[in-house]
């Protein structure tokens, strides 16, 4: 193993991929924090090394026959094995890309978009800290790797998101997500250790093979899957624990558009992808996952109607999207799953990015207030948020059409034809709430006229700077544009790629039922459409028509009282009743118990001494008396 | 005398008397002097603590550095210390402590010849414990660490520190109440009118109820110690009232002398009482991880947080003791080891902010990462690391309990697990209050931790970071103590 | 003949002593200087002819007197306890002038009898000694300077003394009834086999009784508290040491007469231990006055010797010598403390140890360790005392017993540790000048703190010698 | 009834009687007057003994002989400690000296 | 006739006048316990001793009846009888009874007699196999020189001390301080 160390160039590039962000997390920290330029640049140029890794190695191996691993001991404990390494096949690769193409992109974004903030070299810190994380998840041999830098991902996310910590809801949101992916991951952990407990070993390729059904009754299995779909929903933001992720936009937009759209929150979904033959080995459950992306999806959306925050806009998209994507490989289609989740990591970022410029530029997250501003005046954010919308959209021909069209086509091919309604009205949502942000900030009711230039007049800094600074931030837009725009005629050799290794899993694209395209792109029109009369059209009220509904309107706004639910849970029962309890327990029950042996003994103490009353006599008595008593003792 | 029978044990110990006996000579004004000749004798100990256990030799196992020296002839007693895989770790964790705490009290003003002696007193009963091999010399040693907590934490202690000196050390010294019938029932029962511990655990010495009853006598005793559910209020209140550096070497050292007892003595001697009583073991260690997370969440003392969190954390211990597995084992000691490491740098980050702040309420602060961020930082990190995120040293002793008790109590198991969401909340909820939000004005102007006070809690930090990220360089030398012992259970 | 004479050469060494203290009593004017040399010189000479008798084995006076390695080293105890006690006689306020050569004189007298006490194998010499001992204490008592205490304390130890002493004598009548003969070396060959009749056991129990009073077991101990507290401080510390001790060793040669094999006997002393233990270290908790305090502790201490007695083993009587030379020397170092505080002859209240540990850290180490050693904490001699004594009950199987007395250990830490804080801890009102402490002092401290640690550490010689002691007695 | 047990009893009785006595005695005196009667009680036991049992009949005498001489110096300092109470606190009631306790 | 004959039979005489001399003592021992003034109970005490004395004559030892008489009656009466007459007020006090005190004095006293007389019913008193009869004062004054040799020379040193602290406690040392 080591002599092959630099002989090897797949594993060299593996580990200098994966490892540089974590040098470069360290060097911040400890040495480079003072100096922000220089956090930068080293953050910077290791994630660039990274991208030239990962694009290495997927041109490489883009013919890759069998999984490549790479593992070395981490741990040994009695009969427990922990390896550390490498597993490069085709998904993983695939997902490595996507992570260090978008880190990088938004690495370089956030050199703009960043700028002259006090944390900056913190920033960077915590950037590299989550490439690596992710990296390192991405390319994990074993579960137990994979729930590990699932972790230190999620750890990335808390110290991101809380950026601007002096912000007490910055904070709170971190916690909150830090919390409820938890809660998700302890099912995840609990799942892995049955299966490790059950099965003896953690290996995912040794999980997604037949063996596990010979090892592990089909109950169980159904069980561990349930449980690490509990990860799933954690990360991914899935009912029921979806909440967290449009609390999460309180991060810097580069993070949001890193962590919160394209990357981490998509690691739920390629974990689902990673041991989907596991997954797919219990039917029960895969349908329960399928409702629960469907439910996911649908609820999202309609929150994402209701909105004025142009962050949360995407945000709920992106919860309504990986729902899609849930709902795509739990109907079995492993490559639309994938293949969406690569897209929408492409435009989703693109939307994060585009929206970060407006908000920079207008220091606001209300999309009327960036319309009536004159945000349409941002041209190339402008221009690319559209493109995007329409990817998201699923509108010909962008990427996010053909993804979309894929996951479609998936469903369609289940018995039941709920699963394809309900994946036809989230499209049509889907267009309809992003038109709505788009026609509201393009055509605004009316304009603050004294606005000029391109880079908004908030001003800080003189022009030049501020210009250099707003192209850093543009060229990421463009090439993410470009990826959008180009990324669905790859379909296909993306798919020879993917799912030439599961030798064309079950069903994966379903019939091409003809019929579905056009339904589905009508539906995105009609979508569209709607949202051109409410907002776009001249003299348009610009109130959607679920705001006319005052009690839908607060439902959707309100969440669906999900939060309102977590809090009086965690307020009536985690807080009021077990904390409460316990802490009352602990100070009088048991700490009062010892305290009240501690004062009983005293108090016995002074009793005692009234025996020495310095009455002679009466302790003469004691005395003989004792006395005798111990002699009759004697008698009996 | 040859190197290779240089006897390193007793030179750790008796750096920590000498170095107790020059504080003892030096008057009491030379402040400087004494802080260092502490430093030099307290560096000795983590020196040498750390060389032994990279010179362990693993391919060979058991007890090496062996020093046995017939002590009373006719109690059979010894003078035994060896090193094995389960106190290397711990040995070189007290060296850390050791070294970290004397650096952190650098600004003591306030009787500073009596602090360093007790607290070499102190520390020289933790070694003790820890290396010796002997039932008597356990006992001797393992009071000798509990007295000095009076004084440290009364005359140097803040918040309620009589009350709070008063119950810790009577609380810990009734737990010597049980220690010592169980130790003199074992002596007696043994027949073998020996202390040596190596020759009371050969199996067969004695009968099943013997063990029992032997054992759960011992395992109360150390138990309090080491904040056994319900035996652990004395924790909270004394970490509240001790200084910093106490703090650290109470919980980061001292707790783990108590689940060391119970696995030194307890488990070692009585392994079939062992197995009989895990189940118990096992309620009362998840008892105390899912009560310390609950409560910790109410409280608003940043000390009576880690209070709660090291029963929390000191219940993985126990539940890992509770398994009777490989891994069990393995983690609780790992766990033993990360604890202390997490707790020391906990408190040095606590006790610093304390030192300028002079508030340790967390409504009162807020906002402190704008104002010393290096402290913070610290602090944040031994959060991080006690809520169990991955590569932080005490995550891997936290898998590998986990793992074991879901195999041998899937219930309690699974509750135990569940309790991280808690703990997690309640960790970032202080972290939140006390650290982000808006800073405090009041108090703006003070000063962030500079390099050189810092150097404790870096290299606290840096240990965390380590063993977190290359567990195995811990887990190799507690496996050679820990699988012959499993493998050689009846 | 002259060979019978060297057997009795410590107990002619006392009364040498007191010879030259009466003499000195007839002195016209007083000179206290002259009165402490001589007893420092002559007690310490003292030590060195008990320590150069140790060897010595043989008996005396038909019989009667028995000199063998258990009396010796009791006797090398008691000198050593006199010695001790005499070092702490600088300042001898507590105490008028002109009486000091009768203090030094009863003192001697007092030594003299528990000499004979510890060596008396026949009754009556066993009785008369002990009576010795007693009132040359029941004098000592209200010698003090004071305003009234001492003779109210006075009164109250010689009532509760002459009426244990009846009883005492009362028990022996009957141990004589049934057993016909006076002589220990007679008895123990008859008692064993009728001790199973009420008088045997009850005599016994009864003549106990006497030396139980010495030791202040419950429910002869409410003498102690009061006495403790009204006696001078240098009185104080004689009797809660050297008779102590010499009780200790009478109550081990009583209780070996019974051959171990009655369960009466056990269950009482059982019962007395645990009363004794538990009553003292709990009345102790709410003591305000020191030497009190340290009263209350004895009591206690009571309780845990008789743990070792009561195991009527080699082991259990070896232990409880080591005990009582542990408790000796411990409970001199709390007394040093004690006088060398109240330096005017006062007593002490516990607050008043306050800012000690600014005024003299030595004797507030002293104190510290010595107040550990008394709770039983390592690395003192007092732990390995406890440690042994359990030890034996253990052997025993009685393992309740230890478990009690453990708990019990661990309640008097409580008011040690209330001693300790008072002097580490307080900070007293106003500001108390340092306290002068002459070299020979601090040379004395040091070597009793050096004796406490390093018995404590290396009990091992120490041991063997109480081991051959038990050996000798059984 | 000129049996052993008539003196054993009697005996009893003296020293009951003095034990009585003892107690309720507030008199220092009285006190003292009943330790005296303990005493004899004592010397009854002996002589009885003496007279019904021992192998050898000189024992009992001598310590009868014994225990007047020790009751004889009892009471001398005994008396002469009383004395001083008396002048301290001006009573020989025993409930007067109550200075010490606790 | 008959009656009075066997009325002064020698046993029977002496079975009176053992009565008598039990009679004296306890009436004595009640005396010189009960009555408040202090006066009686030193007469309550020497009637008590006396009969003392006669028990020991009965016990077949006129010698230590004498000695009784003389040691007890005639020495430690009297000097107690000297210490309340030199202290003139001593004697006029008398403390008032509590009946509760007598109440629970009569009780323990009685438990113990009730233990005694336990003890002394239960136990099967053994003569000693051999019995010398050598009462002889000749053989009690060599036993003092032979084997209570040691005894005897020590009670000296008791009286010598009880003198010597007499002395110094109520002699000449203490003047009341007003």
């Amino acid at each position: 193993m080591t002599s092959s160390w630099f002989q090897d160039p797949t594993l060299l590039a593996a580990m200098l991929g994966a490892l540089l962000p974590f040098v470069s997390f360290v060097l911040i920290m400890v040495f480079t924090r003072p100096y922000p330029k220089l956090s930068a640049t080293i953050s910077v140029a290791a994630v660039s090394v990274s991208v030239i890794c990962a694009l290495f190695l997927l041109g490489r191996h883009w013919h890759l026959e069998h999984p490549i691993q790479y593992t070395t001991k981490w741990l040994v404990s009695g009969e427990l094995y922990v390896p550390f390494g490498f597993m490069l096949d085709q998904l993983s690769l695939l997902m490595l890309t996507i992570v260090a193409v978008i880190s990088f992109l938004v690495q370089v974004y956030s050199l703009g978009y960043m700028a002259g903030d006090p944390g900056f070299s913190r920033y960077y810190a915590f950037q590299s800290l989550f490439a690596w994380a992710m990296m390192t998840m991405s390319i994990a041999p074993t579960m137990l790797q994979f729930y590990i830098f699932w972790e230190l991902v999620g750890l990335a996310s808390y110290l991101l998101i809380g950026f601007y910590y002096e912000k007490f809801s910055a904070s709170e949101a971190g916690k909150k997500a830090f919390v409820m992916t938890r809660v998700g991951d302890i099912a995840f952990f609990l799942g892995i250790l049955l299966v490790l407990l059950n099965f003896g070993n953690l290996n995912i390729l040794d999980m997604n093979s037949v063996d596990v059904t010979a090892r592990m009754s089909p109950a169980l299995i159904t069980l561990c899957a349930i449980l690490i779909f509990g990860g799933v929903a954690g990360k991914s933001a899935q009912f029921p624990l979806l909440t967290w992720l449009p609390d999460a936009m309180e991060g810097p937009t580069p993070v949001s558009a890193l962590l919160h759209s394209a990357t981490m929150v998509a690691a739920g979904v390629y974990m689902f992808a990673r041991i989907f033959p596991f997954f797919s080995k219990s039917a029960t459950a895969m349908t329960l996952f399928l409702a629960i992306g469907m439910i996911t999806m649908l609820l999202a959306s309609t929150m994402a109607m209701v909105t004025r925050d142009i962050k949360q806009v995407w945000a709920y998209s992106t919860i309504s999207q990986l729902g899609f994507m849930v709902m795509g490989l739990a109907a079995g289609s492993y490559f639309a799953g994938v293949f969406h989740l690569t897209t929408h990591a492409g435009f989703k970022a693109l939307l994060f990015l585009c929206s970060g410029v407006f908000i920079h530029a207008y220091e606001t997250n209300d999309m009327y207030e960036i319309g009536r501003q004159g945000g349409r005046g941002l041209k190339i954010p402008m221009v690319c948020m559209t493109l995007g919308a329409a990817a998201l959209s699923g509108l010909p021909p962008f990427s996010g059409f053909f993804s979309k069209e894929a996951i479609m086509g998936g469903l369609a091919g289940l018995h039941n034809p709920i699963w394809l309604w309900g994946g036809l009205l989230g499209a049509f949502l889907t267009a309809y709430y992003s038109f709505r942000l788009i026609f509201l900030i393009l055509f605004p009711s009316k304009i603050k006229e004294p606005h000029h230039g391109e880079h908004g007049g908030h001003g800080h800094g003189d022009d030049h700077h501020h210009a250099g600074l707003y192209w850093v931030m543009a060229w990421p837009l463009i090439i993410l544009a470009t990826v959008t725009l180009v990324l669905g005629l790859f379909q296909t050799p993306l798919e020879n790629f993917l799912v030439g290794h599961y030798g064309g899993a079950e069903g994966h694209g379903g019939g091409h039922h003809a019929w579905l395209l056009y339904v589905a792109v009508g539906l995105a029109l009609s979508g569209v459409g709607l949202a051109w009369l409410e907002f776009g059209r001249k003299g348009a009220s610009q109130v959607g028509f679920v705001e006319r509904m005052e009690p839908v309107k607060t439902l959707f706004a309100e969440r669906w009282y999900i939060d309102h639910f977590y809090r009086l849970f965690l307020d009536y029962v985690i807080y009021g009743i077990f904390s409460n309890l316990f802490t009352r327990n602990d100070r009088q029950v048991i700490d009062g118990g010892i305290d009240g042996i501690c004062r009983a003994t005293v108090g016995g103490g002074r009793m005692l001494s009234f025996l020495q009353s310095g009455m002679l006599q009466y302790n003469l008595m004691v005395m003989f008396a004792v006395l005798a008593l111990v002699a009759l003792y004697f008698f009996f | 005398m040859e190197f290779a029978n240089f006897p390193y044990l007793s030179t750790i110990l008796f750096s920590c008397v000498v170095g107790l006996l020059v504080i003892l000579v030096i008057p009491a004004e030379r402040k400087m002097l004494i802080k260092w000749v502490s430093l030099v004798f307290s560096g000795i100990p983590m020196v040498l603590s750390i060389y032994l256990f990279f010179a362990y030799d693993k391919a060979q196992g058991g007890l090496q550095f062996v020093e046995k020296v017939l002590w009373v002839d006719s109690m059979g007693i010894y003078y035994f210390n060896a090193a094995d895989g389960f106190n290397l770790p711990m040995l070189m964790l007290t060296g850390i402590v050791l070294f970290t705490g004397v650096l952190t009290m650098w600004e003591l003003e306030l009787r500073v010849k009596e602090f360093f002696a007790f607290t070499f007193l102190l520390v020289a009963g933790v070694f003790g414990v820890f290396m010796s091999m002997d039932l008597f010399f356990i006992f001797v040693w393992y009071d000798v660490s509990l007295f000095p907590m009076y004084p440290l934490i009364a005359i140097w202690g803040s918040t309620r520190k009589e009350y709070g000196a008063m119950k810790l050390t009577i609380y810990l010294l009734a737990g010597s109440a049980l220690i010592l019938p169980a130790i003199l029932y074992l002596f007696v029962n043994s027949g073998l009118n020996t202390f040596d511990i190596v020759a009371l655990m050969q199996p067969g010495v004695f009968t099943p109820f013997q063990q029992k009853f032997a054992f759960i006598l011992l395992y109360l005793g150390f138990g309090i110690l080491a904040g056994v559910w319900p035996f652990h209020t004395w924790s909270p209140v004394g970490h509240v009232a001790a200084p910093t550096s106490v703090s650290m070497i109470h919980a980061g050292v001292l707790m783990k002398l108590g689940a060391f007892g119970v696995l030194r003595v307890a488990i070692f001697l009585c392994p079939e009482g062992w197995q009989y009583w895990a189940q118990l073991m096992a309620v009362l260690a998840t008892c105390g991880i899912v009560y310390g997370a609950f409560v910790g969440l109410a409280q608003t003392d940043l000390k009576y947080v880690i209070g709660y969190s090291s029963v929390s954390h000191m219940g993985i211990v126990g539940l890992g003791l509770a398994t009777v597995t490989v891994d069990g084992l393995n983690g609780a000691v790992f766990q033993m080891f990360a604890h202390g490491v997490m707790t020391a740098l906990l408190f040095s980050s606590v006790g610093y902010i304390y030192e300028k702040t002079h508030t340790k309420m967390i409504p009162e602060l807020g906002g402190m990462s704008k104002i010393m961020p290096v402290a913070s930082g610290y602090f944040i990190l031994a959060a991080l690391a006690g809520i169990g995120v991955p590569c932080l040293a005490s995550f891997w002793a936290e898998l590998l309990v986990f793992i074991s008790a879901f195999k041998t109590y899937p219930v309690r198991g699974a509750l135990a697990i569940c309790a991280l969401v808690v703990g997690a909340l309640f960790m970032l909820r202080v972290v939140q209050r006390t650290f982000y939000g808006e800073k405090n004005e009041q108090f703006e102007h003070l000063p962030d931790l500079t390099f050189v006070p810092g150097i404790p809690r870096m290299i606290l930090a840096a240990v965390i970071v380590l063993f977190g990220l290359f567990p195995s360089v811990m887990l190799d030398v507690i496996q050679v103590a820990s699988v012959p012992f499993i493998n050689g259970l009846p | 003949m002259m060979n019978l004479w060297t057997l009795f050469i410590p107990e002619l060494y006392c009364l040498l002593m007191a010879v030259v203290f009466f003499g000195l009593a007839m002195s016209a004017s007083p000179n206290p200087r002259r009165d402490y040399f001589a007893a420092l010189f002559m007690a310490g000479v003292g030590v060195v002819v008990a320590l150069a008798c140790v060897r010595l084995e043989g008996t005396l006076f038909f019989e009667a007197y028995r000199v063998d390695l258990f009396s010796q080293v009791f006797k090398v105890m008691l000198a050593m306890g006199f010695f001790l006690v005499v070092c702490l006689c600088t300042e001898l306020n507590g105490i008028e002038e002109r009486h000091h050569p009768e203090f030094y004189l009863f003192l001697s007298t007092c030594t003299l009898a528990m000499m004979m006490l510890v060596s008396s194998v026949e009754l009556l010499t066993i009785y008369v000694a002990l009576e010795l001992s007693s009132y040359s204490l029941y004098i000592l008592v209200p010698l003090r300077r004071g305003d009234g205490i001492d003779v109210e304390a006075g009164i109250k130890y010689l009532m509760v003394g002459a009426c244990a002493s009846a009883v005492m004598l009362f028990g022996l009548s009957y141990i004589f009834g049934v057993t016909h003969t006076t002589y220990l070396v007679e008895i123990v060959q008859v008692l064993p086999s009728v001790i199973g009749t009420p008088a045997a056991i009850v005599g016994l129990l009864l003549m106990l009784c006497g030396f139980f009073f010495k030791l202040a077991v419950f429910p002869f101990h409410f003498w102690a508290p009061d006495v403790y507290q009204g006696a001078a401080n240098q009185v104080t510390a004689y009797i809660a040491t050297a008779s102590k001790v010499a009780a200790v060793a009478i109550i081990m040669r009583v209780v070996a007469l019974s051959g171990g094999n009655s369960k009466y006997l056990v269950d009482v002393l059982v019962t007395l231990s645990i009363a004794s233990m538990t009553l003292g270290n709990l009345v102790a908790i709410v003591q305000k006055d020191m030497k009190r305090l340290l009263a209350y502790s004895s009591i206690s201490h009571a309780g845990y010797v008789l743990i070792g007695i009561l195991s009527m083993s080699a082991s259990g009587y070896a232990s409880a010598i080591f005990y009582a030379l542990a408790y000796l020397v411990m409970n001199l170092c709390c007394f040093l403390v004690v006088v060398k505080v109240a330096h005017d002859g006062s007593d002490l209240k516990i607050a008043q140890l306050a800012g000690l540990h600014r005024r003299s850290p030595l004797l507030a180490m002293a104190l510290m360790l010595a107040v550990f050693g008394l709770a039983g904490i390592p690395p003192t001699i007092g732990f390995t005392g406890k440690f042994l004594v359990f030890a034996a009950a253990m052997e025993k199987g009685y393992v309740t017993l230890v478990i009690i007395a453990m708990i019990n250990a661990t309640i008097s830490l409580y008011y040690y540790i209330l001693v300790v804080k008072a002097a580490y801890l307080m900070e007293s009102d106003e500001e108390l000048p340092g306290l002068p402490v002459s070299i020979p002092t601090k040379v004395l401290t040091v070597v009793l703190v050096t004796v406490m640690v390093v018995f404590g550490v290396f009990p091992h010689h120490l041991l063997e010698v109480a081991r051959a002691a038990a050996r000798a007695l059984m | 009834m000129n049996s052993l047990t008539t003196y054993l009893f009697l005996a009893a009785l003296l020293f009951s009687l003095g034990i009585f006595g003892v107690f309720q005695r507030r008199s220092l005196i009285g006190m003292l007057i009943a330790i005296e009667l303990m005493l004899n009680g004592a010397s009854i036991n002996f002589m009885a003994f003496n007279r019904f049992l021992a192998p050898d009949p000189i024992v009992g005498q001598i310590y009868t002989l014994f225990i007047m001489g020790i009751a004889a110096a009892e009471a001398a300092i005994a008396l002469s400690i009383i004395v001083a109470v008396f002048r301290r606190l001006g009573s020989i009631n025993i409930e007067r000296a109550q200075e010490l306790r606790g | 006739m008959n009656s009075v004959q066997s009325l002064i039979q020698p046993q029977v005489l002496a079975q009176i006048g053992f009565a008598g001399i039990v009679a004296l003592t306890l009436t004595g021992a009640l005396i010189a316990v009960f009555p408040r003034n202090i006066l009686y109970n030193i007469l309550g005490l020497i009637v008590c001793l006396t009969g003392v004395a006669g028990i020991f004559v009965y016990l077949g030892s006129p010698f230590i009846a004498l000695m009784e008489l003389l040691i007890y009656v005639g020495a430690i009466c009297i000097s107690i009888i000297f210490a309340i007459m030199l202290s003139r007020p001593l004697h006029l006090s008398l403390p008032k009874r509590a009946l509760p005190k007598v109440g629970l004095a009569l009780g323990v006293g009685a438990a113990v007699f009730i233990m005694l007389s336990a003890i002394i019913s239960r136990t099967e008193w053994q003569p000693a196999a051999m019995r010398s009869s050598d009462w002889s004062i000749a053989t009690l004054g060599a036993y003092l020189l032979t084997r209570y040799n040691l005894v005897f020379e020590v009670i000296s040193l008791v009286l010598l001390v009880a003198i010597l602290g007499a002395i110094i406690i109520a002699g000449y040392a203490r003047r009341s301080p007003s």
